[in-house]
């Protein structure tokens, strides 16, 4: 039933989504404490599903409107929610693999105060 | 050829999904596992629209917009709510 | 339809594993999270099914609505229990 | 197995578990979380009990035409009802979260074992 140019292209570009839906999900799992999950979890998995929504419209092209709507609220929604759980995570002082070598926010704590 | 890649794709969501529950199941701290809510919700967003995509109706795609618009009020709220500790 | 089939059953042991998640863990707060969990993945099984419009309130009742009113609660609580 | 019976299956098991955790937890908050996973679980049965299979949800668009829809809709009634109980749902665990929260201003405690004026 799908045979056409764009068809192959769409599908290539939803396959190209899924592909950095699953390594977002593979760092969720690997990366060593929370602050680096946040990244993993949340722009890797962004990326991803904005990827299959444009491949999605590339093979129902009449679905373009409703799809860029979805789009557009996950462009406005995913780093709001990144970015109160980066702030949660700081306030309650999660614990950060020793590797981390500077904590910018730490340091400009008490001008923010 | 384009049906391969589809059926490609759904198991890339799926390995997903499968490894984002596993950190909600085992993340360490509660922040944690709002985080791999958070990413559920999203991959949720993929399965309606390759849901919609396999069945060709277009009015699934109302809930992939509910969900892109709702889903970050839990979110946003349980993260407020344990930035105060534990 | 097989396909279907097969992403229902997958859901349905995840939704499964995430009720037996809200009555066995010991913090409220993830307890909470599970129960909007299993309204996440209640829904998507409502899409299956055939019932868009009972995914569309599910979404936005069961896993934002409750899961917003439960933190409210529970906000409120621990600022009454700590004065 | 089909997806009405896998659908089934899972309603009544999520029936059973939030039935079991309200009758054993000790907290108020945890009793209600498990009457939200109990509803949950009603929902589900009774949009099962609705499904007839190969056949696509009841709105009608260009993909299914008014002159077919007689035979291609599933049935929209079960759908309207369970529309209704999850907004009674939503009302009934706001009543409850309101008395818990009134309680605990009164008593200082959400443990059920510390009220005891109606036990005999």
């Amino acid at each position: 039933m799908m045979s056409g140019f764009f068809d192959t292209i769409g599908a290539l570009m939803m396959l190209g989504g899924a592909l950095f839906l699953a390594l977002g999900g593979l760092g969720l799992v690997r990366m060593p404490d929370i602050y680096n999950r946040i990244q993993a979890g949340t722009k890797a998995t962004t990326l991803g599903t904005l990827m299959v929504l444009v491949g999605a419209a590339l093979i129902m092209p009449s679905w373009s409107i409703k799809l860029l709507l979805i789009m557009l609220f996950l462009m406005f929604t995913n780093p709001l929610s990144s970015q109160v759980l980066a702030r949660a995570a700081h306030r309650s002082d999660a614990p950060m693999t020793p590797e981390t070598k500077a904590d910018r926010l730490d340091e400009d704590a008490e001008d923010l105060a | 050829m384009a049906d391969v890649l589809l059926i490609l794709a759904g198991c890339l969501v799926f390995a997903a999904f499968a490894l984002a529950a596993w950190r909600f199941v085992k993340g360490p701290r509660a922040l944690d596992r709002v985080v791999a809510f958070d990413v559920l919700t999203i991959i949720s967003v993929t399965g309606i629209v390759l849901a919609a995509l396999i069945t060709g109706r277009s009015i699934y795609l109302d809930v992939a917009l509910v969900y892109a618009l709702l889903s970050f009020l839990g979110v946003i709220v349980a993260a407020r709510y344990l930035e105060g500790g534990e | 339809m097989t396909a279907l089939t097969l992403v229902a059953a997958v859901l349905a042991v995840a939704t499964l594993g995430a009720a037996l998640m809200a009555l066995t863990t010991r913090s409220t707060a993830i307890a909470v999270l599970s129960a909007g969990l299993v309204s996440l993945f209640a829904s998507v099984l409502f899409l299956l099914l055939a019932a868009p419009d009972v995914a569309m309130t599910e979404a936005a009742i069961g896993s934002g609505l409750t899961t917003f009113l439960f933190f409210f609660v529970l906000g409120r609580i621990r600022r009454e229990g700590s004065k | 197995m089909m997806l009405s019976q896998i659908a089934m299956a899972l309603g009544f098991s999520l029936i059973l578990l939030g039935l079991y955790g309200a009758l054993t937890n000790r907290d108020i908050i945890r009793m209600i979380v498990s009457f939200t996973i109990a509803s949950t679980g009603v929902n589900v049965v009774l949009v099962s009990v609705g499904y007839l299979p190969g056949r696509s949800a009841p709105i009608l668009d260009e993909a299914v035409p008014v002159a077919e829809a007689a035979t291609r809709i599933t049935d929209p009634v079960p759908q309207a009802l369970v529309l209704t109980a999850i907004v009674i749902g939503l009302g009934v665990t706001a009543l409850m979260l309101a008395y818990a929260y009134r309680l605990f201003r009164a008593r200082g405690s959400l443990d059920i074992s510390d009220f005891t004026e109606l036990k005999w």
